[in-house]
């Protein structure tokens, strides 16, 4: 079995979901599903449907006013791993959890909640995971404040 | 006056078991070292074998903590209770042709009888300590103890059917050589489950380091913990020095003091081997070490038993 | 008071002590101390009368089975908010009362012995085994028959523990 | 009646079979595990953040720090994704020296691992001969990189030296002498009928749950899932290179060690090839300024660890700096696992099942 | 050896290694420091404050463990009873036997219906 | 209890006392000083260098220093690893749970200073004698095995200042150590 | 253990299990056996264990233990290295044959002492600079012009920000030295008494000429033209090398010695074997002289032209005969673009260079197209001469075909022509696609051999020819090439000279290793970040508009101040000694460097270097950076401490020699009692 191409999988995925198929594009050499927030959830469904078995990584990126998700999938069967990534405004970070598509959400979906504040509807046990449970604030977040950090000062 | 005899065979006893453990510690280390490909103790003495001359006072001047939710009473004096019946154990062994230091008609029993006194102290140390890592070692030690009592006893009955007594002097005096291959299924069993006994690997399941950190000591500190080690070599030393006269002979090859050092060979060569099996085998988990010793070595031991009792018959 | 006596009654006493620690303990631990104070007391009685054999049993028996079994038992029912199990003694004049009667019937049945006569022999255990083998042979089997018995109960608890 | 209550105990943070700041939760019924839950965060130490605030090459120091028990793997995963995003094409010597190091790398890893499958069932002098062999590579990437463990050797564009002299010969040696050694310590932990007591039939993974939960590694392939990134998402030289992926069939904790075991003398198999494939050249691409500044935009690259699939993502915004970056850690995922397969066994079991899932914390914690 | 000479033998026995005991503790108690503090006084839990109560009941099978071995153990007090008439005495042996038989029997029968297995 | 500093006091003020103490001071600092058992407390990368400092290549039993898992039977507390606030509580609390006296020895520069994760970290304590008096600082990241065998070797140099009577302790002075340099 | 490797497959699926019943008993039984072996059997092999300090476990060169400074500039008694102190000179003489050449001198076919020259300058010691200059590059003020400088290429700073400008200092040396020059400037007497005869005076020829002198020959030089120069004369255009410039290079040389005949041509005036007679060895340094003209149809027209011939009547009247006309350039090269260039001077309406290679090949150097079309040139790329148009024996244009590619996967020059044509309409078409020697007049009456296609028989290693006592170096030996290559050549063909005259045998490992770096830039340094104080001193340039019409030169020369500056700049790589460029501090993760410097010009020095060990990672990155090989890592890891405030370690500290680690080093002693060096 040989892996599939960047162009096959945009042809599987364009014959099996052709709304989908014009967010798709090549970024790097990788397949990017760039989706809106609201049809995340609807896209993750049919990819998980596609054949996508495995959420190797969830993980978010703030982009100031935004933050965007970003959903590593791969595909046993068909060899191939994409991206999905959506944008969620960071003045309401929600966005539905996948537990229930992928277990390995789980953590994943923990950890940027632990870290970026965005919560996971329906996830069962959002809580923090990687910080003490009174911590304040979400230290990945570009504007998060910290009196105990030292500043490394801009030295190149 | 018996009294005070009693008193000076105890201090021996302990004497013993110290020295013992001084020997043995740096001995295990050795041992172990080898095994592991290196080197062990090197600093003090002559290949770091007055290593423990400087573990023991250090321990000696170590603070002894006591946590405040225990039970100060039980966890204060539970090393007594574990470490006093293995050293009056020893009293029984024979050591010497016709004579042991307490030569009681039922002297057999009591080296099996009295240890099981210090099941009593493990139990107490751990529920004393109020600490859910000690109480899970202390009831494993418990059961495992009292578990691995019964094929022991079983084996050494079997020597005692053979010897028709369970006077320590008696029955060395009946002793044979060639009881040797009829009681060396015996032995295996008896060996085995000294180990148990004296919580050894692959037995060591209530200090399981892996698990529960220390077991029933992981709150004794210095000279306490280092009297439940005492006791650990004690129960080490006893088992070696009673496996080697029942079970080898002991003393019986050789007349006088030759005897008494083929007797201590003996019993370094069994303590060498309950290392050896230490450093090499991984730890059973506690169903299959009951399973172990229900279903194998208690079956093991009647079938030990059956055979003694066939070739009493001839005796 | 001779040397034997003075065993007997300090052996006697250390009974006596444990009984009472027993009857009088409120903290689960101590009771199984003074139980196995008194069990001790026991054996040390029965060392000094002469039977050595009777006296390693009862060690073996008595303080490395039954106390076992009486802590394990205690922690089995342990309480579940994990308090130090405490015992419930009502103390119960009647049961006093009781007792102490019986220790009066028992004082008044029981043998005299002069004191100052010399102490029993050693029993041996061969002699015991002769009397085992010879007389006590149906109830030394019965005996056999008895714990097989009790294995079996045993078998039954285990399988009711299994199912729950 | 023991229902209603059950002995809650902490298993770590310190502990000897943690393997690492872990903290595991467990309610017992007796000794049985009910239910355990991994308290992670303990060695949280914001790598992620901290990358934001250095320059690319400053960054693979920390990544070193993130698997610290195989430094070589995240480099590498770090390095491509640098490299993808940069557009840096490495030499092919480089290329093979990054695998030989990697796969060395995975065979050290892995002693660790197997070794303290022993030390959690109680055979420590197992452990000590695992150890040994992983000196032994330590030793090499010593005479490499100059550190016996941080090693901060492959770098973007290629690795930090070239192989120093009479390293290829000792390289052989080790790899010579290596399978027999795992034979010896198979012998004498998985060959021991005590210690497959203790795994076989510990801590079941099924393939089913392995793919969902994204398991990956030794973990997944314990459990059937033939899933590996060398051979099914080729990258460096491993196209060039031939090799078996031992898989296990049950599952267990039996299985998981054996199959690190086989894939050492696997990994002595690929790096024996290598050294034969390798050819005098650069081993850095040459051209590249101190300070990178990719295009804006994002990468993700993966490589297959000792413990799976190590991804790292990186956001660019065209400066000097990551914007973000995010380790895809394969310990993590395969750690959440840990509450599945260890309930309803024992604590002693626990601890094997723990061990089993190699978790490091360094990189479960970032 | 009198059983009065044996009681004091036996006391004695006991009483040397208690008294080597106290006498450590002794020296323990006046040449090492103490400091005691509330964190010093807690119970060991690998660094995190007791989770739960170390008093919970115990798995019930320690007790059933127990109950074999007392019932084990009376056979075998009753054996070493008995053992020393064996030697030469078929009668001795074959009553041994007979005895021994029991319980072979009743464990053989627990074996079989896997009372024994500990279940994990 | 009465404690070592009454007896202390009692034997200095007791004439010919001073060549006791003396006497006892020196045998249980030999003791101490050859007997340092270490309490592992390896967080991160440094664990793997203490690890293999037990292990046969480096064998730490040569010096009579066995790693032992419970505080409650060690003298030396091997910090080794970032100390996240996380899990300081824990490290204090196994810090304290060790018996008088006690040492501690700061391995690695995480430990010493935060090392690596000095700077721009949110979660990382800036070195242990934050909150645990360090008696040793091992510079490395990690430090080599010989690193913390020769830190255990300056820590025995250190015990031999210690007494049991508190008037008699001496402070040591830093040394610096680099071989061929005079002492600073 | 007998187990070989071969012996041990992998299996597929790694679970096993023991088979049910007594064999699986028995196999239970036997693995606690083996295991009892196998630990028996460790128990007598010797231990691993490392004993101290008898036993190392490896020795590794890269070992990253404390840090050291070899040296700090201007500071603690460090002798400042000058180029007249035997120091120096063994320094760099030691440098030569080693792998601490740094990129500059490696990569410059002279190796030349850039690195000590910008030491010097920025010491404020210019006259000293242009000496130790000279000793390699026989013409500073002139190279210093015109040199393509594969120095900067190979210059560390381009890692970091960019390259020092190393020709510029060149010419600024020169320019500074002419105050200095009639005290500075001494004869070389002919001390052995042998004589050479160098004919040609072009670059290669004076290199070999001073080379000569200075190692104590006679030495004349015999130049066909009026003035001395050769292809700088003839062939650099004027507004890159003014005349006077040259001219006073050359009269240095004179005067230090060398007798020159101008005037005279070797093989017509006088027979090379009459040389070769009266002299003990005869170099020619004859270079190329004529231009390659394609055999196209149409190139006998009127208006096709060699650049040769084209640059020497341009360079040498100002007048090429192309006022007013369209002059089309064939070549890609540098001479195609100097032609361009000239051409533009002398009055050409409309100059086209149409090159073979495509615009990212085009083997020019991009500076010098960059100045082109700047002055105007057009560029056409990718076209390849199909055919010359001409009427009435006239060039009216060029008809050029599409090149698809030129050269193969392996880099072989192989062009790939398209179909489609295009025609060029112009007046004039100069070929600028390469040079050959015109010999048949110089070897005529001698031993010489010259093959058919007009080539001296040469031993490319030692420079003889055909003939005893003969030798040849240049362009004539190495094809066309940079004027600093040839002088290359003159330096190593008068070592030649010298080995057979002192009978010396010749010792391959003499030559000086050449590194020449390939360079693929995979990202630019992003500049943005670079202060105003790191970066490149700016050339300035004399105005594109004014200087395409004349001779004037086009670089304007570094001021004083931006000389000394761009001086300091340079990190002096491998020279071991710390020259505060601090980019070990900027290179540090960690913060633990702290580096303050003072920049005064002169007075430069580090004022301040601390290293915090309890900050270090150790990763090395620092003295993997550290381009003198100043900071370096030591084997010495045994880093304890009592307290933290000696772990920072301040330059005294870093300087010292910590002499080997406790484990091994002189301190050992010590520790020999405890280490357990017993067993």
């Amino acid at each position: 079995m040989t892996r599939m191409t960047i162009d096959e999988l945009r042809e599987h995925l364009c014959a099996a979901y052709p709304d989908l198929c014009p967010l798709f594009s090549v970024e790097f050499g990788d397949g990017v599903l760039l989706v809106d927030s609201a049809r995340l959830r609807e896209a993750l469904e049919d990819l998980k449907e596609l054949g996508f078995d495995r959420l190797g990584m969830v993980t978010a990126v703030d982009f100031g006013d935004e933050f965007e998700l970003v959903y590593r999938l791969t595909s046993r069967s068909m060899r191939v791993g994409m991206f999905v990534k959506a944008r969620v405004p960071r003045s309401i970070a929600s966005v539905r959890s996948t537990v229930d598509l992928w277990p390995s959400a789980d953590w994943q979906e923990r950890e940027i909640f632990d870290l970026f504040g965005i919560v996971f509807e329906a996830h069962p046990d959002l809580r923090r995971i990687l910080l003490t449970d009174d911590w304040v604030g979400h230290p990945l977040r570009k504007d998060y404040i910290d009196d105990s950090i030292i500043r490394r000062p801009d030295y190149l | 006056m018996s009294f005070v005899w009693g008193l000076l065979y105890g201090t021996g006893a302990v004497i013993l078991i110290a020295g013992g453990a001084v020997v043995g510690v740096w001995w295990e280390r050795k041992v172990s070292a080898r095994i592991q490909l290196r080197l062990g103790p090197q600093q003090l003495g002559p290949a770091g074998s007055l290593q423990m001359l400087a573990d023991v006072p250090k321990l000696l001047f170590k603070e002894d903590v006591v946590p405040a939710s225990a039970d100060r009473l039980l966890f204060r004096y539970a090393p007594l209770a574990v470490f006093a019946p293995i050293a009056m154990s020893l009293a029984v062994i024979p050591f010497w042709a016709g004579w042991a230091p307490l030569d009681s008609a039922a002297g057999v029993l009591f080296f099996l009888a009295v240890p099981s006194i210090s099941v009593l102290g493990i139990l107490f140390s751990a529920w004393g300590s109020h600490n859910t890592l000690a109480t899970l070692g202390g009831v494993r030690a418990a059961a495992q103890m009292v578990s691995y009592e019964v094929p022991r006893a079983l084996a050494v009955l079997s020597v005692v059917v053979l010897g028709g007594s369970l006077q320590p002097s008696e029955l060395m005096d009946a002793w044979r050589w060639w009881w040797i291959p009829v009681t060396l299924l015996g032995f295996g069993v008896y060996f085995i489950a000294s180990i148990a006994e004296m919580n050894r690997g692959p037995f060591d399941l209530p200090e399981a380091e892996s698990e529960l950190v220390a077991g029933y000591f992981a709150d004794y500190s210095g000279i306490r913990w280092a009297v439940f080690m005492m006791a650990e070599y004690g129960a080490m030393i006893a088992s070696a020095l009673f496996g080697a006269a029942l079970f080898f002979g002991g003393f019986m090859w050789l007349p006088g003091v030759a005897g008494l050092a083929v007797h201590i060979g003996i019993a370094a060569l069994i303590i060498t081997a309950v290392m050896w099996v230490k450093w090499t085998f991984p730890r059973l988990r506690q169903d299959q070490l009951m399973t172990f010793c229900w279903t194998v070595l208690t079956p093991l031991a009647l079938v030990q038993l059956v055979l003694a009792v066939v070739v009493a018959l001839w005796l | 008071m001779s040397a034997h006596d003075l065993a007997v009654a300090s052996a006697a006493a250390l009974v006596l002590a444990g009984a009472a620690g027993t009857a009088l303990a409120r903290s689960a631990t101590r009771l199984v101390l003074s139980l196995g104070a008194f069990l001790l007391g026991v054996a040390l009685c029965f060392l000094a009368l002469g039977s050595p054999l009777l006296a390693a049993a009862q060690v073996f028996v008595y303080i490395g089975g039954v106390l076992v079994l009486v802590l394990f038992a205690l922690m089995v029912v342990g309480r579940g908010d994990g308090e130090s199990p405490r015992v419930e003694s009502r103390h119960d004049p009647g049961a006093a009362l009781v007792a102490l009667g019986l220790f009066v019937v028992l004082a008044i049945v029981t043998p005299k012995r002069p004191s100052g006569i010399a102490p029993p022999e050693m029993v041996s255990p061969l002699a015991v085994a002769d009397v085992l083998l010879g007389s006590g042979i149906v109830a030394f089997e019965l005996a056999g028959v008895l714990l097989l018995a009790a294995l079996l109960a045993v078998l039954v608890i285990v399988k009711s523990g299994g199912e729950r | 009646m023991s229902a209603e209550c059950r002995t809650v105990v902490n298993v770590g943070p310190s502990h000897p079979s943690t393997h690492g700041v872990c903290r595991v939760l467990v309610e017992l019924d007796g000794e049985i595990v009910r239910r355990a839950e991994p308290i992670i965060g303990y060695l949280h130490r914001g790598i992620e953040k901290m990358a934001e605030n250095r320059s690319y090459l400053q960054v693979v120091p920390l990544t070193d720090r993130l698997d610290y028990v195989g430094s070589m793997y995240a480099n590498w995963a770090y390095c491509r994704a640098v490299e993808r995003l940069a557009g840096i094409r490495v030499p092919e010597r480089a290329e093979y020296i990054r695998v030989i190091v990697c796969e060395l790398q995975r065979i050290a890893s892995h002693m660790m691992s197997i070794g303290s499958t022993g030390a959690d069932t109680g055979a420590f002098t197992a452990f000590m001969y695992a150890f040994n062999q992983r000196e032994q590579v330590v030793d090499l990437f010593e005479a490499l990189s100059g550190s016996r463990l941080t090693y901060n050797y492959v770098r973007p564009g290629g690795v930090g030296a070239d192989l120093p002299e009479g390293w290829v010969e000792r390289c052989r040696e080790f790899v010579a002498q290596h399978p027999a050694a795992m034979m010896e310590i198979d012998d004498l932990l998985f060959g021991n009928v005590i210690c497959r007591a203790r795994t076989k039939g510990i801590g079941v993974l099924t393939p089913h749950d392995a793919i969902g939960w994204g398991a990956s590694g030794p973990v997944a392939r314990g459990s059937g899932v033939d899933w590996d990134l060398r051979r099914d998402d080729p990258y460096s030289v491993y196209p060039r290179l031939d090799f078996t992926v031992p898989l296990g069939e049950r599952g267990d904790c039996y299985d998981r060690g054996r199959v690190r075991l086989w894939e050492c003398v696997e990994s002595c198999r690929i790096v024996t090839q290598a050294l034969d494939q390798l050819e005098p050249g650069p081993v850095q691409a040459e051209g590249l300024p101190r300070l990178l500044a990719p295009r804006p935009g994002d990468a993700y690259d993966h490589i297959e660890s000792a413990r799976g699939s190590l991804g790292v993502y990186l956001v660019s915004d065209g400066s000097v700096r990551p914007y973000r970056m995010h380790v895809r850690s394969p310990a993590f995922a395969n750690l959440a696992l840990l509450p599945m397969l260890a309930e309803g066994h024992t604590l002693s079991d626990l601890v094997v099942v723990l061990g089993s899932l190699d978790p490091v914390f360094g990189e479960v914690d970032r | 050896m009198t059983s009065a000479d044996s009681v004091w033998f036996v006391v004695g026995l006991a009483a040397g290694p208690v008294a080597f005991l106290v006498l450590l503790l002794g020296v323990n108690a006046v040449l090492a420091p103490s400091r005691p503090s509330a964190l010093k006084s807690s119970p060991y839990e690998c660094g995190i404050p007791q989770a739960g109560s170390p008093w919970c009941p115990v798995n019930i099978r320690f007790s059933t463990i127990a109950l074999l071995f007392v019932i084990f153990d009376a056979e075998a007090v009753l054996l070493f009873a008995v053992a020393s008439k064996v030697r030469g005495s078929s009668a001795g042996a074959a009553e041994v036997a007979v005895f021994t038989g029991f319980l072979a029997v009743g464990l053989f029968y627990a074996w079989r219906k896997g009372a024994l297995k500990w279940q994990a | 209890m009465a404690g070592v500093d009454e007896f202390a006091r009692a034997l200095e003020d007791t004439p010919g006392g001073g060549v006791v103490l003396t006497s006892i001071d020196a045998i249980s600092n030999w003791a101490r000083g050859h007997s340092l058992w270490i309490m592992p407390m390896g967080t991160a990368c440094c664990a793997m260098e203490l690890i293999a400092a037990s292990f046969s290549r480096f064998d730490f039993d040569r010096h009579g220093s066995i790693p032992r898992p419970d505080p409650r039977h060690t003298d030396v507390m091997v910090v080794a690893g970032t100390i996240t606030k996380k899990m300081a509580p824990s490290v204090k609390l196994l810090w304290e749970q060790m018996p008088e006296p006690k040492w501690c020895v700061a391995m690695g520069n995480c430990a010493v200073s935060g090392g690596i994760f000095h700077h721009d970290t949110y979660s990382v304590i800036r070195g242990v004698d934050e909150f645990l008096p360090v008696d040793v600082y091992i510079a490395g990241c990690p430090p080599r095995p010989e690193s913390l065998q020769d830190g255990l070797l300056r820590l025995r140099e250190k015990v031999r200042s210690e007494s049991i009577s508190p008037s008699r302790r001496r402070t040591v002075e830093g040394l610096l150590p680099l071989p061929g340099g005079e002492k600073r | 253990m007998a187990v070989t490797r071969d012996a041990i497959v992998t299996p597929r699926s790694v679970t096993n299990d023991y088979p049910g019943g007594v064999a699986g008993f028995v196999q239970k039984a036997r693995s606690l056996l083996t295991g009892a072996a196998i630990t028996a059997r460790a128990a007598r092999r010797p231990p691993v264990t490392v004993r101290y300090p008898a036993e190392k476990l490896t020795v590794s060169p890269r070992w990253r233990g404390a840090l050291r400074l070899r040296g700090l500039l201007g500071r603690d008694g460090i002798e400042l290295l000058t180029a007249q102190s035997p120091a120096y000179n063994s320094v760099i003489d030691g440098l030569r044959r080693s792998e601490r050449l740094p990129g500059c001198v490696g990569n410059c076919p002279a190796n030349v002492d850039a690195r000590g020259q910008s030491f010097l300058i920025a010491d404020d010691r210019v006259a000293e600079a242009y000496e130790l200059v000279r000793q390699r590059n026989i013409m500073p003020g002139v190279l210093g012009r015109i040199c393509h400088h594969p120095c900067e290429t190979a210059c560390r700073r381009n890692h970091y920000d960019e390259p020092i400008a190393i020709r510029p200092l060149h010419r600024f040396a020169y320019e500074q030295f002419q105050e200095f020059r009639p005290e500075r400037l001494a004869r070389f007497e002919n001390t052995r008494g042998k004589r050479v005869a160098i004919i040609g005076s072009g670059p290669s020829g004076l290199a070999a000429a001073l080379d000569l002198m200075r190692l104590g020959y006679g030495v004349s030089v015999y130049e066909k033209d009026a003035a001395a120069g050769g292809a700088l004369r003839t062939g650099v255009p004027a507004y890159r090398l003014p005349r006077d410039v040259l001219a006073r290079e050359v009269a240095d040389l004179v005067e230090m010695g060398m007798e020159l005949h101008c005037g005279v041509e070797v093989g017509v005036q006088i027979p090379l074997a009459e040389l070769i007679t009266r002299y003990d060895a005869v170099l020619l340094a004859v270079g190329l002289q004529t231009s390659r003209i394609l055999p196209l149809p149409g190139a006998e027209a009127e208006g096709v032209r060699g650049a040769l011939e084209f640059l020497r009547a341009g360079n040498g009247t100002g007048e090429a005969g192309v006022q007013g006309k369209r002059v089309l350039v064939i070549g890609g090269g540098n001479v195609a673009v100097d032609v361009a260039r000239v051409a533009l001077r002398v009055g050409a309406s409309e100059v086209r260079l149409a090159s073979l290679e495509s615009s990212e090949e085009v083997p020019a150097h991009p500076w010098e197209i960059e100045e082109a079309l700047d002055e105007g040139v057009i560029m056409t790329c990718s076209v390849g001469p199909e055919e010359v148009l001409a009427e009435d024996g006239r060039v009216v244009g060029m008809r050029v075909r599409e090149c698809l590619s030129v050269f193969d996967e392996t880099g072989r020059f192989a062009p790939q022509f398209g179909e489609s044509l295009t025609n060029i309409a112009c007046d004039v078409v100069v070929f600028a696609i390469g040079q050959s020697a015109a010999l048949d007049a110089l070897a005529s009456d001698s031993d010489v051999k010259v093959t058919e296609q007009g080539r001296l028989v040469v031993d490319g290693s030692a420079f003889t020819t055909s003939a005893e006592g003969v030798f040849a170096c240049g362009e004539v030996v190495t094809g066309p090439g940079s004027a600093i290559g040839s002088i290359a050549a003159g330096h190593e063909a008068a070592i030649s000279i010298h080995r057979h005259l002192e009978s010396i045998p010749v010792d391959a490992s003499d030559r000086v290793r050449r590194p020449v770096p390939t360079y693929a830039r995979y990202a630019e340094v992003d500049l943005r970040l670079v202060e105003d104080l790191r970066r490149r001193a700016v050339m300035p340039l004399a105005d594109a508009e004014e200087r395409a019409r004349d001779f004037r030169e086009v670089e304007l020369g570094l001021s004083r101040d931006h000389a000394m500056a761009e001086a300091a700049r340079c990190l002096r790589c491998e020279s071991e000694i710390c020259v505060g460029c601090t980019f070990c501090a900027r290179t540090c993760p960690d913060l633990a460097l702290m580096v303050e410097r003072d920049d005064t010009p002169g007075a430069r020095c580090l004022t301040r270097y601390e290293l915090d060990l309890t900050l270090c990672s150790f990763c090395g990155l620092c003295a993997e950076q550290c381009p003198t090989g100043a900071l370096v890592h030591t084997g010495q890891y045994e880093l304890a401490f009592y307290s933290r405030e000696f772990m920072t370690f301040d330059a005294a500290e870093m300087l010292r020699d910590p002499g080997g680690t406790r484990a091994t080093g002189a301190d050992a002693s010590r520790h020999a009692s405890e280490g357990g060096a017993a067993e």
